[in-house]
């Protein structure tokens, strides 16, 4: 709660700075907001906020909130470089991201189903404009469209989804919800179907298939600075919400669902990663791993009390991240693959980052991407060890999809021209790199 | 058994003027079928007592937000472009689905606990602005408190977007 | 009850008109290529779901649900908003507000 | 001198010359490398003959230890016994001779010092053989002999023209080889399973104490260690790389090739008697194959042109004679005709060796020609071994064939009859080949003969020492007809102290019988003598040009075309199979077949994103139509479920 | 510790030393580790293995002989591969120091490893080395041939981890000795198809029949050091796995499953592979396929699950990476030469450069097992063994002795003797000749004296503790 206000005030300083066209002031403004909130999420734990006595409060676990603005953090940072040059929106970016962070913050583990859909709404309006920020550009409106209107008709399902299961049980307090389903979901098919549709609006915000179709059109169509916030942020939300939601009503009787999700985990896996092999566009390549990285994100349904999703995510971010901002470094206008060749050799830093990032996406030991997949199969091999295999075999193919990319941008050219980062880049790629690193210490 | 006549007629209604909205060729019209729309809901969200959400539907949809949509409407000077029309064969796919999604929900409606049950009448207040408002104001505080993010997020994003690029101009 | 007789007034003649306005919003998302009206379209998806949470919460007699359709509302007003002032920007780089047009980004 | 201190000598010495050799040989004077070599070898017969003398029983020299497992403890031991010191003897004795011979013949080599070498860890690897005290330490020598063969066979392999050959025909006796190890290996297997232990002399005291073994056991036994023994003895089918071998420099025929490494197989079956006298089966199938092997090897040598080949095919005709006395269990007798072939094969060996030496490697029989009065000394001792081989009476050859064409006669008169036939045979190509090489007039042309000339002394006196040998080798076993005391000496020798043999008896002949026989294989012997001396020295016949060959001459000089039954039979099937598993299975069906499952899966990519319209209306639709599988599998499961 | 994160160590330090000192450096860094394990070793019992417990969650070290064993191994391995490729361009290259280095810790790390999550962590570590060593240093027309080689190994090590996964859910247990009490019979179906998973990552990197298409291409493409390295010792990671591993956590029901089409998938690649080897025309392919002939024998010998048939793998596994060391190193100097391996281009190399013909003989004649070498122990005692579990096996895996002849000495006799087509050949440098006697001198004191690395072993394999 407190880190909602930080931020908020935060974003609002920040619009009013990047009026005054000092950018820097806005991305210091905006850390220091991020730094606030992530500072305010670790010592909440010290003492009482005077808003907890309401019974629609944010019980939200302080890790998930410091991860998240660790993550925006190092995305406004890595997207910076951009609006550094046309400072017209920086204020507006900035601010919009953080004020966007605030739903987050609001929607990833909920006890309320109202303020659920209230922080969703914060989540995603400003990212449907951030999309579009790009005015001039035909992609970047037309990328804002598709996401504004896929996303406002799965808002609605979802919607309708909620409004079924207050049907069925009279309250959006998950806790009542649960209580009241005790007696069997499987009496009442308005719940059933209620909770259907809760998933179809989880897995659009996550990205599953068959409600991916927006992904790789938006975030093509996205700057890299959105992407970077966007690839991660909404995805770590979207899956701590609906781990957190169907966990809490469906605290006995998740395992109804385990077909389906399977279903899920397998399409996504499967159509994410075979079909980013075929992919010229860079962003567009991330958008299917990230589809594909969703389904593998569902393991967490698979066993919802003991499963460990943050580190899996946490892995994600902390290796997409500074991929997109590689993007940024090889060419700021264009996402296509063949801006990779041989990038590695521009810079060392970019080599060591895009080396650890991959194989972490691949899911390598040791570094953080295979811990966090580890602790996703850890608890669903014994409750889906078929999806599991599945999973497993897309795995391979994804592996496939990296190595292409590193292979790519490891290739050694005929002259080698070195590139300098700039310092925040700088800053984002050893971050993320040291970060992929000491996951280490899970050991 | 008249309230019961009205309902009918009221449900039939909103059904009907929402099909136009989907079925007018010109979007002007559309519009204007969804404030009708949005009137027949209102006399619905009546029927069942919720005065104030009646007040704020009326005012909030049918004023606010139509009045922005035909301004818009206006704004990009359409009501001459000839309407885009959709194939047959996606409108047909488009229709079985749309067909089927309902099928499935009324399998929802069977069998439901509450299938066949009538208003409550015994306490019909909760609709009332003073229920709500209490409501509003100590339980869901923190949710009113923070759709002003959701505004102010809104707003920024709408002049944002709409704000024409000096470059445009030049 | 008698189920008959109590048509129009009992709860899921309510339902009823809801999914069909849902079912009606979709299909008409799904179909219409002006963008304008597939917002609209989803305007009326929302309103199907207010509808059906102001029955409900007549059903249970609680105002729980007549506050999540006000909020509902803000959120679509928001929505509204945000889409329209898409709308136009999308407008002015492609001429056109025909949804198909919007086609560069594929495969 | 301790006993077991001397066996380590003898088999020290060798080693040691072996390491100094190899390590300095090419900066160390030629002298004194052949000297080394010849000297080590040489002390080490010395060594040997006061062991010889002081033999009595069978002692066990333990090394070290191998392994030791649970089961099975293998020792680096050896055993001094009648068997062991006898081939000790023979290979020492011989090899020293052939070492000396060798520094003549090689001095103009520039792989002089590795010659040496290699001779000398084939020496120290045949007497790991000889005097290992079971069967893993002979499996040692076994393999260790195979490897020098190849060595030496290819040693030539930087020769302009015969290069490729010498290596290839290196390559096919290791080969070959390999296949009878296999046999040997297995054989070693069984009785690990049967006895636990691989030490001869337990294994035979097992048998001893307990002969009701399964019999089938011991018939696969012996196979398999047969298997072995014509593998490096040449006998049918695995003897088709003996006579390739002649690649390899003269003396290395000699010493490996005639007198030692390939009678190893015989080795391996008398210290096996244990064995074999418990599987009469298998000794029947020794002796049809020796027999047969004899048979055949004697009429390919009928006809061949190559002096070194003649006598490889009669070595392997020979070894055939002597499996034929093992299939009789005249394990003594057979050993005795080892003794005397070393003799008068290694004689003739070098002899040959002398006479290519003097003709400037020039090996054709049909170049040559009254070389007699050229190369006296070589012509001498040539004749020697030629009346030896041939079986004139009183000469070594004589008594230790006529002892085994008794024992055929004692147990079946036809194997008999078939044994005459191969020994006139022998005596008959043997008789051509001299005559040829010796008499007549010289065919290589006057540049060549001018050239020709008697070999130095080193090489000479080999010689001499051997035609010696092969004239009073026979001694050591004459006949029960002559010297009542002194007779039978040597199978008195072996069977007192040899495990099993003295379970053994060989069978005697009566006097009448035994002397008839006598003077009927001395008839042949001077007949075929008489034959050839018509032919080819008064006639003045020369060996007839490859074109000019009838019938039978064609095949004896295409060696009855095995080698080439061989080669469609086994290596160009092989081939074929290494090229379809290769190029077929592994690349076409294994690796592109991956590719395929690998290309099919992510090219479906070209497919997959082709879901990706880009247009709205399909998006939306897509996403009510999942709504709508989500909702309606789960109807379905619910109304399947109640 | 510090003998296991030395390498680790010495790998970071690495990109920080200039391209001058390169291959002095690696040197140095791999001498160090060697000679600090040699000196560990001696002063090691081998009843008491050494348990290094840092405190981790899931990772434990404990060297036990065994352990001891493989990591001499590896080091010496390193050592000889900085050593034989001392005057090549590839050892001044930083890249390949550090990256070598850091397999070298990965391969510590399995062997020392005292819990089963380690061991598929330290696994896998080794994948990422490889990989951009042969991507970098490789001459890989297309991408897929690396890819090939992934998708094996991929798919390989996905199934273990699945089984890692399964296996510690199953036993509730993760060190070593805990997965050696819990009782997998129980399991019953369930421990086969856990023990599948562990053998179907096996079956990739020994490799066995089915799995081992991505051999010979990646041995043939890929850098000598590279070959070296991975058939020399990265291979060998699988066998230790099945030996330490699998073979006493799975005794009972699932070993009984697998042990015959285990040794049928072995028997097979022993006379697949050499039968195919004979016709191969690349030296290094040849040996690629020379390999899996070898191997397939060891990991068949393994599923006997005797104790004395053990001790003996262990010394075909020493004797196998002394070989291939050998033989790929002297592939790699006649690639390097003359540009080419292919034995076609090759002929009479033995009359221009004598001391490299000689010992390329010596291993040769190692790789034929013939006496006094360490491979003729570890070829008769491990298909005795085969041949004692049934005739046929036995029978048919002694055909290795005869196809191998075959190969080998064509391999041998085809460069090295045959019609001149070499003509300058820049014989051995010292750096070559000192591997080639370190690896005769190695395989020839195994050969005679077996027993001292038996023994050794013999405690870790006959009582499993730790």
């Amino acid at each position: 709660m407190d880190s909602i206000v930080i931020l908020f005030i935060s974003g609002l300083l920040g619009l009013f700075v990047g009026m005054r066209r000092q950018p820097l002031s806005a991305l210091v403004i905006s850390s220091l907001g991020l730094t606030g909130a992530a500072l305010a999420a670790y010592f909440r734990g010290q003492y009482t906020s005077p808003l907890a006595a309401y019974t629609a409060y944010i019980p939200t676990q302080s890790a998930v909130v410091i991860l998240l603005c660790i993550v925006t953090l190092l995305a406004i940072w890595g997207g910076y470089q951009r609006y550094r040059q046309e400072n017209e929106h920086t204020g507006d970016y900035l601010s919009l991201v953080l004020f966007s962070l605030c739903g987050a913050i609001m929607m990833a583990q909920p006890n309320d189903l109202m303020l659920f859909f209230i922080g969703l709404e914060i989540l995603s309006i400003p990212i449907y404009v951030l999309v579009g920020i790009e005015k001039g550009s035909a992609l970047s409106a037309e990328a804002a469209v598709k996401y504004f209107f896929t996303g406002s008709f799965a808002s609605a399902i979802l919607l309708f989804g909620i409004a079924l299961l207050y049907g069925a049980t009279g309250s959006f307090q998950l806790v009542e919800i649960q209580s009241n389903l005790a007696i069997g979901i499987w009496q009442s098919p308005m719940a059933m179907i209620g909770s259907l549709f809760l998933l179809a609006g989880f897995a659009f915000k996550i990205g599953a298939v068959p409600f991916h179709f927006w992904g790789p059109d938006v975030y093509q169509g996205a700057s890299n600075a959105v992407l970077m916030y966007m690839s991660t942020v909404v995805k770590i939300t979207g899956i701590y919400a609906i781990v957190n939601v169907f966990g809490q009503i469906f605290r006995d009787s998740y395992f109804y669902w385990i077909d389906l999700i399977s279903l899920l985990i397998v399409l996504s896996m499967f159509y994410g990663y075979i079909t980013a092999w075929k992919q010229t566009s860079f962003k567009r390549l991330i958008a299917y791993s990230s589809i594909a990285n969703a389904g593998l994100m569902l393991f967490a349904l698979a066993d919802i009390h003991n499963s460990n999703i943050f580190l899996f995510v946490a892995a994600y971010a902390f290796a997409t991240i500074p991929l997109v901002t590689i993007n940024e470094f090889a060419d700021q206008n264009s996402d296509d693959l063949s801006n990779w060749e041989g990038i590695a050799w521009k810079n060392p830093l970019v080599g060591a980052a895009l080396v650890l990032a991959l194989f972490s996406l691949a899911g390598i030991p040791p570094l953080a991407g295979f811990f966090g997949k580890f602790s996703l199969l850890w608890s669903a091999v014994p409750h889906i060890p078929y999806t599991a295999v599945l999973a497993l075999i897309a795995s391979v193919i994804g592996a496939f999809v990296y190595l292409r990319l590193l292979m790519l941008a490891l290739k050694k050219p005929e002259v080698q021209v070195k590139k300098a980062l700039s310092a925040e880049q700088t800053i984002v790629l050893l971050l993320t790199t040291i970060s992929s690193i000491t996951a280490l210490y899970l050991i | 058994m008249s309230l019961q006549i009205i309902s009918i007629i009221l449900g039939s209604l909103t059904l009907a003027s929402a099909l136009m909205v989907v079925l007018s060729k010109h979007p002007v019209r559309s519009v204007i079928y969804l404030v009708v729309t949005f009137f027949f809901i209102t006399s619905m969200y009546i029927m069942m007592n919720a005065q104030f959400l009646a007040i704020v539907n009326m005012i909030v949809y049918a004023g606010a937000i139509m009045v922005l949509f035909l301004f818009v409407l206006m704004l990009l000077n359409l009501n001459k472009e000839v309407e885009p029309t959709t194939t047959i064969g996606a409108q047909f796919a488009a229709f079985i689905a749309g067909g089927s999604l309902f099928l499935v929900l009324i399998t929802a409606l069977k069998e439901t606990l509450i299938l066949g049950q009538s208003y409550r009448h015994q306490d019909n207040q909760i609709g009332l602005v003073k229920e709500l408002g209490n409501l509003l104001f100590t339980k869901y505080v923190v949710a009113f408190e923070l759709t002003s993010i959701l505004f102010i997020a809104a707003m920024v994003g709408a002049i944002l977007l709409a704000k024409r690029e000096k470059q445009i101009i030049e | 009850m008698q189920a008959a007789s109590s048509i129009g007034t009992s709860l899921d003649f309510y339902l009823f008109v809801s999914f069909a306005l849902f079912t009606i919003g979709a299909i008409g998302a799904m179909t219409r290529k002006n963008m304008i009206v597939l917002l609209m379209c989803i305007e009326l998806m929302l309103n199907a779901v207010n509808l059906m949470l102001v029955t409900f919460s007549t059903y249970y007699g609680n105002g729980d649900a007549q506050i999540f359709v006000f909020f509902t509302m803000v959120v679509a007003a928001a929505e509204a908003t945000v889409g329209l002032s898409i709308i136009i920007m999308a407008y002015r780089n492609l001429k056109s507000i025909d949804i198909d047009m919007y086609n560069q980004l594929k495969n | 001198m301790a006993k077991d201190l001397t066996l380590l000598f003898i088999l020290a010495l060798p080693l040691i010359g072996f390491a100094i050799n190899g390590v300095f040989g090419k900066k160390l004077p030629k002298a004194f490398v052949g000297g080394l070599a010849t000297g080590v070898v040489f002390i080490a017969f010395l060594l040997a003959t006061t062991l010889f003398s002081g033999l009595h029983g069978t002692q066990i020299v333990k090394l070290f230890n191998i392994i030791d497992f649970d089961g099975l403890r293998i020792n680096a031991s050896f055993q001094i016994d009648a068997l062991s010191i006898w081939m000790t003897l023979i290979i020492t004795g011989i090899g020293s001779l052939i070492h000396l011979f060798s520094m003549g013949y090689m001095s103009h080599d520039e792989g002089y010092h590795k010659f040496f070498t290699y001779l000398n860890l084939f020496i120290f690897s045949m007497l790991i053989l000889v005097l290992g005290s079971n069967y893993f330490v002979l499996f040692f020598g076994w393999e260790g002999v195979g490897m020098c063969s190849y060595l030496l066979i290819s040693f030539h392999y930087n020769d302009a023209q015969k290069g490729e050959a010498n290596s290839l025909a290196g390559r096919k006796a290791f080969i070959m080889n390999r296949i009878g190890d296999v046999g040997l290996l297995l054989a070693l297997f069984m009785l690990i399973g049967q006895f636990q232990t691989l030490e001869f002399l337990r294994i035979g005291k097992a048998l001893q104490d307990n002969a009701v073994l399964q019999g089938s056991a011991l018939f696969f036994i012996t196979l398999c260690l047969f298997i072995a023994a014509t593998g490096k003895s040449a006998q049918i089918p695995l003897f088709t790389w003996l006579p390739d071998a002649m690649a390899g420099p003269t003396p290395v025929s000699a010493l490996i090739h005639a007198a030692t490494m390939v009678t190893a197989g015989i080795y391996l079956t008398v210290r096996s008697n244990f064995l074999f006298e418990l599987a009469p089966a298998t000794k029947d199938i020794i002796m049809y194959i020796g027999l047969a092997t004899t048979l055949l090897a004697a009429f390919m040598a009928l006809r061949q042109n190559d002096i070194k080949k003649v006598l490889a095919y009669s070595t392997v005709s020979q070894l055939g004679l002597m499996f034929v006395a093992l299939g009789f269990g005249a394990y003594s007798v057979a050993l005795f005709h080892v003794t005397t072939h070393a003799f008068f094969k290694a004689l003739l060996f070098l002899g040959s060796g002398s006479v290519i030496h003097g003709m400037h490697e020039e090996q054709d029989i049909r170049q040559m020609g009254g070389l007699a009065k050229l190369m006296p000394i070589t012509h001498f001792t040539f004749l020697i071994g030629t009346m030896a081989i041939a079986g004139i009476p009183f000469l070594s050859g004589f008594f230790s064939k006529d002892e085994i064409m008794a024992q055929a006669l004692h147990h079946n008169p036809t194997i008999y009859v078939v044994l005459v036939l191969a020994v006139t045979m022998t005596a008959v190509y043997m008789f051509r080949l001299y005559f040829l090489t010796f008499h007549g007039t010289f065919r290589g042309g006057d540049t060549l003969k001018s050239k020709v000339h008697e070999s130095g002394t080193s090489m000479t006196l080999p010689l001499i020492v051997l035609a010696v040998l092969s004239v009073f080798g026979g001694l050591l076993n004459l006949p029960g007809l002559f010297f009542k005391n002194a007779a039978h000496w040597f199978d008195h020798y072996l069977s007192h102290g040899t495990m099993g043999l003295d379970q053994v008896h060989n069978a005697h002949l009566p006097f009448t019988t035994s002397m008839a026989l006598m003077i009927f294989a001395s008839t042949i012997a001077i007949g075929a003598f008489a034959w050839a001396y018509l032919t080819y020295s008064k006639k003045g016949n020369i060996a007839k040009a490859d074109e000019a060959q009838n019938g039978w001459e064609r095949l004896s000089a295409q060696k009855l075309y095995v080698d080439e039954i061989y080669n469609s039979i086994f290596v160009k099937p092989l081939l074929a199979l290494s090229d379809f598993a290769g190029k077929v299975i592994d690349i076409q069906m294994l690796r592109n077949g991956v590719y395929a499952l690998a290309d099919g899966v992510l090219n479906t990519a070209n497919l997959s994103r082709k879901w990706q319209t880009g247009f709205l209306s399909n998006y939306l639709f897509w996403m009510v139509f999942g709504l709508i599988t989500f909702v309606a599998y789960y109807i379905l499961k619910l109304s399947v479920w109640h | 510790m510090a003998l296991i994160l030395l390498p680790l160590i010495f790998s970071l330090i690495a990109w920080w030393i200039p391209s001058n000192f390169t291959r002095i450096f690696g040197l140095i860094s791999t001498i160090s580790t060697l000679t600090l394990s040699a000196v560990t070793v001696c002063y090691f019992k081998s009843n008491e293995p050494i348990l290094i417990d840092l405190g981790l969650r899931f990772v434990r070290f404990s060297i036990d002989s065994l352990g001891f064993t493989m990591m001499l191994l590896t080091n010496a391995v390193f050592f000889l591969v900085f050593l034989s490729n001392f005057k090549r361009e590839l050892v001044h290259d930083i890249r390949f120091t550090a990256l070598a280095l850091l397999m070298q810790f990965g391969l510590l790390g399995i062997f020392t490893t005292n819990t089963i999550l380690g061991f598929y962590l330290f696994w896998e570590l080794t994948l990422l080395p490889i990989f951009l060593i042969l991507y970098w240093f490789g001459n890989f027309e297309k991408p897929r041939a690396i890819l090939q080689f992934f998708l094996y190994t991929l798919l390989g090590s996905l199934a273990m981890l699945l089984a890692v996964i399964g296996l510690m859910h199953a036993t509730n247990q993760q060190t070593y000795e805990g997965l050696l009490s819990a009782d997998l019979n129980a399991l019953g179906n369930t421990s086969t198809l856990l023990m599948g998973g562990f053998l179907l990552a096996f079956a990739v990197k020994i490799p066995l029949f089915p799995f081992h298409t991505w051999q010979a291409e990646t041995y043939t493409k890929a850098p000598v050091a590279g070959t070296m390295l991975l058939s020399a010792i990265m291979l060998k990671m699988a066998l230790f796995g099945l030996l330490k591993w699998v073979l006493p956590i799975f005794n009972g029901i699932a070993t009984d499953f697998w042990r015959w089409p285990v040794i049928v998938l072995g028997l097979i690649g022993i006379i697949y592979g050499a039968i195919i080897a004979i016709r191969q025309n690349n030296l290094k392919t040849l040996f690629a396929y020379a390999s899996l002939s070898h191997l397939g024998l060891i990991a068949a010998a393994l599923m006997l699950q005797n104790g004395e048939t053990n001790q003996i793998a262990v010394v075909q596994i020493v004797n196998h990476s002394i070989v291939s060391i050998g033989l790929f190193l002297a592939a790699g100097i006649i690639e390097h030469r003359i540009g080419t391996a292919e034995l076609t281009g090759l002929g009479g190399i033995a009359k221009v450069a004598p001391r490299f013909a000689f010992w390329f003989g010596v291993l040769t004649f190692v790789s034929l097992s013939v006496p006094f070498t360490a491979g003729f122990i570890g070829e008769f005692f491990l298909i005795k063994d085969l041949f004692a579990a049934h005739n046929l096996t036995g029978i048919l895996a002694s055909a290795t002795l005869i196809l191998g002849a075959v190969y080998m000495l064509k391999a041998y006799q085809a460069p090295m003797f045959g019609p001149t087509k070499v003509t300058s050949f820049e014989d051995l440098h010292w750096s070559e000749i000192t591997v080639f006697a370190i690896l005769s001198i190695a395989a020839i004191y195994l050969g005679l004296s077996p027993q001292c690395l038996t023994d050794f072993v013999a405690h870790s394999l006959s009582q499993p503790t730790l």
